[in-house]
């Protein structure tokens, strides 16, 4: 994974109208989303098409892709598209709610931190710091292992609370930084409030910013997610990706042959997360004009 | 109506603010309305940490400073009459919106209830009193704007307000020859109209252009303060002399010959009192008898 | 065949020498699916997770057991008769030695048995109606009860492992119960030569007593067991040539079988296995409305069991008979019982059991209500993660739903599910905890054991309380062994009781997981053909019911 | 004669268009000559800087030649010029306080430096250069950021110089300075030239009065072209273009006093040098523009040495 | 300088301690029972001595003390090195269990994250600005660090295992080796390593290549390097020192990506039956071992924590510019 590296804010003259022009004619960018959208759309889209349930057993179990079934079957008979096209769904829920929650904690974290700076900031940064070196997987498997987690939903709301801490620390560089700018103390002296100098001065500032951090934390929680569902940590109902990777290793899939089991939802998070990482080097390639290709 | 008196500004730096530095020592000095008092020292010396403790930006360490007799608290109160425009114009604008939003925030504050229609009247006649074109600036990005228009939009913006005092933190270094002069005068030509200016600079052609009264400040003291006629006519201190001396003038060569006297009583660290050389000319220290 | 490189070169120089550092790969057979973990304790009374072959083929017991035949072999034991009716007399064989050299005799039993007097021990409830064990010479071993609970005497005569007392003696309880005995001293054919993380190796001792006494020796002179950690890894080594036994559960190993992979299992079609256990659907009889027989045999024949069959085990395991008798006591099964009130999958009669008892579908949802209107919603509980019962418990429900029987799959993981079990705070669950035995009375005791306590730790998870049934249980357990035409008697009223209540289902035979690798051993157990019919597992107590003689039938397929 | 320039065109490629930077510009620059270039922001200083020495990805050479001791510059291949560079060549740039690799020792990485232009370090040279500017030797064992940005401004200088370029440029190098530092600064620059470290000069600022004190002449830009050069005092005391004039005009001295004497600014702005409009460039600002100011005028050398473009001087 | 390392300290101590008590406590909100699954574990019928065995170990947990003398008692525990005793291994103290394992998740951890950070920095600092390089190079960073780490892991232990027959799919060595100083078992060793090794590298290093070639995009664009082209200095120079300056942020992209790369590592152990903490943890969790899952936790968070330390030292020692912001920060 790339974290952001936690460079000053860039000077933004002129930014705007010249990111989307570099934005629909950065490569990477364009490719990344695409493919995003593309999985997203099969995700959004592909359930209501096909129709069934995912985990219906079929008459014809463990046969290869064919017309029938794009996929293929499972073990048990069951559509691996079928299951694929839900799992998507999931897969990107949990990537939203676990990358949303991370994100929205680290934004409160990171900006608080960093404008309030003094002795709120020591304690924040004391709690990032804190949080950011225990290792997150060792923490959720101790949580998912006592407490169980039945949904993707519960899945993603703890990643989301053990993830935000590299976030915050970034957005605590950033606002740092942009607080000593002018425009801040001019707001102040407009009379504005401190949550309103950060929502509406600091945060539109970073928003290229804010929006690569959402997306690192999405493609990370995408991942973790799957790492914890094929322990068999996931959420016990319900398709993802993840899980349809457990399942396949767990009745020995690949031994058996059945690769079109296994290749496809790894080969989905390996696309998505990737996906999103070049989009982000696209985006950094948009906003910022010293690493565009000249 | 602004008085500084002995205020002393230390920063917390390091760990849990472990050592700390002092930007600011025991400085005193006045501005009264329709006087413009210039602050000249060298890069450091703590001129914007004032300015920025007289806007309520940064708390003071010790000492007060009052406006109007009543402590300096910030808030929305206290900007009504006392606005502050920085050093560098392209930083004072957010960059992602538009050049007026900036009026649109004196609004939302201060005159929420105040018609647009009438809102875009009073801005525009602030703007002509900057001698901008409403046209030319507004529905802008501050990138499509020169610097001058910038600061000048600045200016505007306190104007909106009924300020009384304005702290002008090195407006100038940015702009060129021609725009900067626009822009003093038009500092000037407030000041005939009543209100306070605490000049910031480290150009000290440009304080002695403007300014009533002078105050240097060195390492966060005041080394020598006092009518700008007589601080630049007759320094007595020898840093002010050094400082003189250093600025580059087109008729005049540098002139290396000014021997710089030490000054004893300074080394030794003593800061203490600011001695009256002569009626309106203060200096720390001098060819005096104390010294 | 090609035989794997690696080891080759060595076998011979160091077939003889002591502690090689590389094992030869045709003397050594590899096995897995016993242990899941490192192997923490080589103490025989830890009999649910010693390491593997610590009993059976280290220590050994007095007999052992032949599910085929149905009788006792003479172990340790070289006779062993009833001298009246409370009085069991078992001889000893002559020339047995402890591994350390000091012979085995009858105080070595004495002690063994008698360590059940320590109420942690896992048969301390033997003393209950064991009176007395005492050695009458160095080779007689007198056992007096004060209820002669036949049955469940053979089970101990072939469970009990006999420890050495000159080395045990003195141990305290918690040493004997919790101990690691890290250097056990055994009778067996092998000790135990290295033991790791992921496995144990075993080294056969060739001064064995039961090469001449029972003319008798396992093949492999070592035999390597590898804790498995999961059922693809070791699916990955039988494939890699690595493993010689794996009696893991390994869904889709029939593919392998049927293709040319050197992989054989017991039989060569469906249900590949033999059987081990039953699995049960356990109703919790204490509530509504599984309280009501009618119910619970609508139930029963609402679940489409040879779906779960097919469609989750893939062919792997066979439906259980409506009895739940496992195949090996097909002779206690009496057809005209069975025949009369056994059960069947069929929706139709399922849904019309269910009207006729009065269970209807009032407010038009699909599902069937309570007699008194209110609404049945039912959950079935099987342990998070046992993919095989979720799977399964899913299929249930489906089939139940057909039949207007709404159920709800839930998984909660196995402490939870343990603690709602033991208090029966559950509705429906699945469980297999009875093994194959010597005798169906360990089977109907899981069924009727009375009283009913507030916990329910390993038997009558249903709490299905009917005092003619226990007694009868009792009754058979006091049997002789030999006694075919009077147990059968009995199981008969027990089988009629069982299908008439149905206080729990039985759903489909869990398999004897052996897949065998042919590369480097060969004529294993097979139906087909003169090969070996023994079970051949390496699991916790089945190296008496023929594992071990599995091994002595084994050949190395260099030959 | 060290440095000819003559008609160079260097155009900045953006998204909106080409911004001609550097519309024309010939002059020239003798051996021991130091030239002031002042001149507006964004008038094109630095692009001419910049162009003599190292162009960045987005400048476009589109015509003009650089002639350095009588071997013409190759300043659109960024290969051949590097040969000229440090040797013929060299600069101080605008950016001297981040100028320094941050995690070397200056002593080595000069030393690097050096090498990897073949040359060898003299440390006894070296040395001798910083007393010059007043640095204390133990500078080169210590890292970029223990240094003040005085102290990094003249290491830098000292750098730039140490294999005597026949040609310096000198951007901005003491704009971020406060006057004392300024003048030292200043001092030791003029001190190089006298030591023979560098022949000429480029020294480019906004600051007139500050070029005044180092400059043998000066030569005021606007708009992407020359507007007068003159010898320094000529500029100050006689300038014959308006642009020059009103600079000169709006410039605060010490003592002048706006009770006493307002001055006054330059109305207007500059054009935007993306779309140049025809003919002088200064023409809607100028107060003396006349029609004929609609062609572009030619820059003619009024006295000796004295160059001005404008149709009214 | 040590008001740095004591303010680590200080973040490390709290991190410890906070690891620590969560670990206490989770076990306290968790339905079920450990020592009801252990004595259904234990296949006892009679009632009396089922209770006779819950009591037992209830007694050796120390369940029934009040629960701040059971968190006291768990410190000093720890400070013993008192991990507990294992549930699942019944009797072996968790202390003795784990140290068991750790050798082989330090052998795969240590050179999969050294070697990758050196080889995928290498590499992007290769690619940087290289065109050709960059769009061939980055496409497969790209693919490899947004894989699932276990997804790699049983592609490989399927293609280079079964398949191909090169490498064993399971275990720390050969079931035919007994461990000994010899070249055939170390050898032996390493063959077992190859595959998850691999898999741990492969995945690290794509990020790190990534990473890298972003970081000295950012330095060769930065104004040193622009003075170093401008006096002529050949590009070897200038992307030498990019490169050192762009290792920095990756040291610091170290400490902040090992929590990321021990959680590969125990996924891919657990793919490859390496009998490492994966493993085990694994195990643990199957097997509601919560002494041996804590001790895991608090093991690997210690792991982590001393790792961090080490990094912080390397970085102090590395960037001249944080000893002189930590010497105070006189200009
Ligand atoms: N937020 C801060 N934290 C710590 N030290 C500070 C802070 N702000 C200013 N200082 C220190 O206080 C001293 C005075 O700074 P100040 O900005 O007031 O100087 P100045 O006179 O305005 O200089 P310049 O002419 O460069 O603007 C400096 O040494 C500076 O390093
Ligand atoms: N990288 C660039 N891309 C596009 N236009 C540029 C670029 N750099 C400079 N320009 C434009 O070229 C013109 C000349 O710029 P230059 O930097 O040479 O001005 P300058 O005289 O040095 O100004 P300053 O005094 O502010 O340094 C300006 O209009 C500027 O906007
Ligand atoms: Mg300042
Ligand atoms: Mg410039
Ligand atoms: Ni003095």
């Amino acid at each position: 994974m790339t974290a952001l590296q936690e460079v000053a804010p860039r000077e933004r003259a002129g930014v705007r109208r010249e990111a989307l022009y570099f934005a629909v004619r950065n490569g990477k960018l364009m490719f990344g989303f695409g493919l995003v959208l593309a999985l997203l759309l099969l995700g959004l889209i592909g359930p209501v098409l096909t129709g069934g349930t995912p985990n219906e057993y079929g008459p014809q179990p463990m046969s290869p892709p064919s017309a029938g079934h794009w996929l293929g079957t499972t073990t048990f008979g069951q559509d691996i598209f079928l299951q694929f096209v839900h799992g998507l769904r999931s897969t990107f829920a949990v990537g939203v709610v676990g990358g949303g929650i991370a994100a929205a904690i680290g934004m409160l974290v990171g900006f608080v931190a960093g404008y309030r700076g003094g002795i709120v900031d020591e304690v924040l940064n004391m709690l990032t710091n804190v949080i950011l070196v225990i290792p997150t997987l060792a923490v959720l498997l101790i949580i998912n292992a006592y407490l169980g987690i039945r949904s993707v939903a519960v899945q993603g709301l703890f990643i989301g609370l053990t993830q935000w801490p590299w976030a915050a620390r970034a957005i605590r560089a950033q606002t740092f930084s942009l607080r000593t700018r002018e425009f801040v103390d001019l707001a102040r002296m407009s009379g504005a409030s401190t949550w309103k100098i950060i929502t509406r001065e600091i945060a539109p500032n970073m928003s290229s910013y804010l929006f690569m951090t959402f997306i690192l934390l999405f493609g990370g929680s995408i991942l973790i997610a799957s790492s914890l569902d094929f322990i068999g940590l996931g959420p016990t109902e319900g398709v993802s990706l993840g899980l349809m990777l457990q399942n396949a290793n767990q009745w020995s899939a690949l031994q058996l042959g059945m690769w079109w089991w296994f290749v496809p939802p790894g080969a989905a998070i390996t696309a998505i997360v990737g996906a999103l990482y070049v989009a982000n080097v696209g985006l950094d390639e948009v906003f910022n004009p010293k690493l565009r290709e000249t | 109506m602004l008085k500084l008196d002995e205020v002393t500004k230390e920063f917390r730096i390091g760990a849990f603010g472990g050592r700390s530095v002092a930007a600011v020592r025991n400085v005193s000095f006045e501005v009264v309305p329709g006087e413009v008092v210039s602050l000249i020292g060298e890069s450091g010396s703590g001129k914007s940490t004032i300015g920025r403790m007289i806007l309520g930006l940064n708390p003071v360490t010790s000492g007060t400073i009052t406006f109007d007799g009543r402590p300096v608290r910030g808030g929305k109160q206290y900007y009504r009459h006392i606005q502050g425009i920085f050093q560098d114009p392209f930083s004072s604008f957010n960059p992602v919106f538009k050049a007026d939003r900036v009026f649109d925030l004196i609004k939302e504050s201060y005159y929420p209830s105040v018609p647009a229609a009438e809102w875009a009247g009073r801005v525009a006649a602030s703007l002509r009193d900057v001698r901008l074109n409403p046209d030319q600036v507004l529905g802008k990005y501050p990138h499509q704007l020169s610097g001058g228009q910038l600061q000048r939009l600045l200016i505007a913006r306190a104007l909106l307000l009924d300020i009384k005092l304005l702290v002008a933190d090195e407006i100038t270094s940015m702009l060129d020859a021609s725009t900067r002069i626009d822009v003093l005068n038009l500092l000037a030509e407030l000041k005939t109209r009543g209100l306070g200016v605490l000049y910031i600079t480290h150009d000290l052609s440009l304080g002695n252009y403007l300014a009533e009264r002078t105050v240097v400040l060195r390492r966060g003291s005041v080394v020598e303060m006092g009518l700008t006629d007589k601080v630049f006519g007759d320094p007595l201190h020898p840093y002010t002399r050094e400082l003189l001396s250093a600025v580059p003038r087109l008729n005049r060569a540098w002139d290396d010959a000014t021997p710089v006297e030490t000054c004893l009583y300074h080394e030794r660290g003593g800061t203490g009192a600011l001695l009256e050389a002569e009626p309106g000319h203060l200096v720390a220290c001098a060819r005096l008898p104390a010294c | 065949t090609p035989t794997p490189p690696a080891s080759q070169p060595q076998s011979q120089g160091t077939a003889a020498g002591a502690n090689p550092d590389s094992l030869p790969r045709n003397e050594t057979l590899y096995t897995t699916g016993t242990q899941w973990g490192p192997p923490v304790n080589f103490n025989p009374i830890r009999e649910w997770d010693h390491a593997t072959g610590t009993k059976g083929l280290v220590y050994e017991t007095l007999f052992h057991y032949d599910a085929t035949a149905g009788k006792l072999t003479p172990w340790l034991a070289e006779s062993g008769s009833w001298a009246d009716d409370k009085t069991y007399q078992v001889k000893l064989r002559q020339g047995v030695k402890w591994a350390d050299g000091q012979p085995l005799t009858a105080k070595d039993v004495v002690y063994s048995f008698e360590l059940g007097k320590m109420e942690t021990i896992p048969y301390h409830n033997l003393w209950t109606w064991l009176k007395s064990v005492e050695a009458a010479d160095d080779q007689t071993v007198k056992f007096s009860f004060s209820t002669a609970n036949y049955q469940q005497w053979d089970f101990n005569l072939y469970s009990r492992s006999i420890v050495p007392e000159h080395i045990w003696k003195g141990r305290s309880e918690k040493e004997v119960l919790d101990g690691i005995n890290e250097n056990p001293v055994g009778t067996g054919a092998y000790t135990f030569m290295a033991k790791d993380q992921d496995r144990v190796v075993l080294r056969r001792r060739d001064d064995w007593w039961g090469k001449s006494a029972l003319n008798m020796e396992p093949k492999p002179r070592y035999i390597v067991d590898i804790a498995t950690p999961s059922n693809e890894v070791a699916m990955g080594l039988l494939l890699q040539k690595g493993m010689d036994l794996s009696n893991n559960f390994l869904p889709g190993v029939a593919n392998l079988v049927k293709g040319n992979f050197g992989l054989t299992t017991y039989y060569g079609e469906p249900p590949y296995m033999l059987s081990a256990n039953t699995a049960w659907l356990v109703p919790n009889t204490t509530k509504k409305p599984m309280d009501d027989p009618a119910f619970r045999k609508a139930l029963a024949s609402s679940i489409d069991v040879k779906k779960i069959v097919e469609g989750v085990y893939g062919n792997l395991v066979k439906a259980a008979s409506p009895t739940g008798l496992l195949p090996q006591w097909e002779q206690y099964v009496d057809q005209s019982v069975v025949a009369k009130s056994g059960f069947a999958f069929d929706a139709a009669k399922a849904k019309k059991a269910l009207a006729d008892a009065g269970y209807k579908d009032t407010d038009g949802d699909g599902y069937v209500e309570n007699k008194d209107g209110s609404k049945i919603s039912l959950t079935i509980i099987v342990p998070s993660g046992w993919t095989d019962w979720m799977e399964s418990a899913r299929s249930i429900a489906a089939s139940a739903k057909t039949a207007g029987i709404q159920i709800t799959p839930d998984f909660p993981d196995f402490n939870a599910l343990v603690e709602k079990r033991a208090k029966g705070d559950f509705d429906l669950l699945i469980n297999n905890e009875r093994q194959l035995s010597n005798s169906p009375y360990t089977y109907y005791e899981y069924l009727f054991q009375l009283p009913v306590q507030k916990q329910q730790n390993t038997v009558n998870f249903a709490r299905y309380e009917n005092k003619r049934a226990w007694d009868l249980t009792k009754q058979l357990d006091q049997v002789k062994t030999d006694d075919v035409e009077g147990m059968k008697k009995i199981i008969s009223q027990l089988q009629q009781i069982h299908l008439d209540d149905l206080p729990v289902i039985p759903l489909w035979y869990n398999g004897l997981w052996a897949q065998s690798s042919n590369q480097v051993w060969k004529n294993w157990p097979a139906a087909a053909g003169s090969a070996p019919k023994t079970p051949a597992v390496m699991w916790h107590n089945w190296l008496e019911l023929g594992g071990f003689e599995t091994l002595t039938q084994l050949q190395p397929s260099g030959s | 004669m060290s440095l000819q320039v003559s008609e160079l065109r260097v155009y900045y490629r953006t998204l909106r268009g080409e911004v001609r930077a550097l519309d024309g510009m010939s002059f020239e620059l003798s051996d021991g000559e130091i030239l002031g270039l002042v001149g507006e922001s964004g008038c094109g200083k630095s692009t001419l800087g910049k162009s003599l020495i190292r162009m960045d990805g987005r400048m476009r050479h589109v015509g003009g030649r650089v002639v350095l001791d009588g071997r013409e510059l190759p300043i659109a291949d960024d290969r051949a010029m590097n040969d000229f560079r440090f040797k013929e060549v060299s600069l101080i740039p605008q950016y001297a306080m981040s100028a320094l690799n941050p995690t070397r020792k200056i002593r080595r990485m000069v030393g690097e430096l050096l090498r990897s232009r073949g040359a060898e370090v003299d440390a006894a040279e070296l040395e001798r250069r910083m007393d010059q500017v007043g640095l204390p030797r133990e500078v080169l064992d210590r890292y970029p950021i223990e240094l003040s940005g005085g102290m990094k401004q003249r290491m830098v200088m000292v750098i730039s110089t140490l294999l005597d370029p026949s040609l310096l440029i000198a951007d901005e190098v003491t704009s971020a300075l406060d006057v004392s530092t300024q003048k030292a600064v200043a001092r030791a620059l003029l001190g190089f030239r006298e030591s023979g470290y560098v022949k000429s000069m480029i020294f480019v600022t906004h600051d007139l009065a500050l070029t005044h004190h180092i400059a043998d002449t000066i030569m005021v830009m606007y708009a992407g072209k020359l507007a007068e050069k003159a010898p320094a005092d000529v500029i100050v005391k006689a300038p014959r273009h308006p642009y020059t004039k009103l600079l000169l005009d709006s410039l605060p001295e010490v003592g002048v006093r706006y009770a006493d004497r307002r001055l006054e600014g330059i109305a207007g702005s500059p054009p935007s040098l993306l779309d140049p409009p025809a003919g002088c460039r200064f023409r809607d600002r100028c107060p003396i523009a006349g029609d004929e100011c609609a062609e572009e005028p030619p820059v003619v050398e009024l006295a000796p040495d004295h160059h001005v473009a404008c149709w009214k001087a | 300088m040590r008001r740095y390392f004591g303010r680590k300290l200080l973040i490390y101590g709290l991190t410890f301690f906070v690891a620590v008590t969560v670990n206490w406590l989770i076990p306290r909100f968790m339905p079920g029972d450990p020592v009801a699954s252990m004595v259904a574990r234990a296949n006892v019928t009679q009632p009396a001595a089922a209770e006779a065995m819950r009591v037992y170990y209830s007694n050796l947990f120390g369940f029934d003390q009040p629960l701040i003398t059971q968190y006291l008692n768990f410190w000093a525990a720890l400070f013993r090195g008192d991990f507990g005793i294992s549930i699942w291994l019944f009797p072996s103290p968790v202390s003795s269990v784990i140290m068991t394992a750790v050798p082989y998740t330090l052998a795969l951890i240590i050179p999969s994250v050294l070697l990758s950070w050196v080889v995928g920095n290498r590499f992007g600092a290769y690619a940087a600005r290289r065109k050709l390089l960059d769009n061939t190079v980055l496409p497969v960073g790209y693919v490899l660090t947004a894989m699932p780490y276990m997804w790699l892991a049983v592609l490989l232990a399927w293609a280079l295992g079964v398949i191909a027959g090169l490498f064993p799919v399971a275990g720390g060595y050969s079931f035919s080796m007994r461990p000994n100083w010899s070249w055939p078992f170390l050898l032996d060793l390493l063959h077992h390593w190859t595959l998850p090794f691999l898999s741990l590298f492969l995945v690290a290093l794509g990020g790190w290549a990534i990473g890298m070639r972003n970081m000295i995009i950012y330095e060769l664009e930065s104004d040193y390097s622009n003075y170093l082209a401008a006096l002529g200095a050949p590009a070897r120079l200038i992307r030498r020192y990019a490169f050192r300056n762009a290792v920095l942020p990756q040291i610091t992209g170290l400490a902040l990506q090992l929590g990321v790369i021990v959680a590969g590592a125990l996924v891919t152990e657990i793919v490859f039956a390496y009998p490492g903490l994966g493993s085990l943890i694994l195990n643990a969790i199957k097997n509601k071992d919560f002494f041996l899952l804590q001790g895991t936790f608090l093991f690997i968070v210690l792991g982590v924590l001393i790792a961090n330390f080490i990094i912080d030292i390397v970085y102090v020692v590395v960037d001249p510019r944080t000893r002189a912001g930590m010497a105070g920060a006189q200009a």
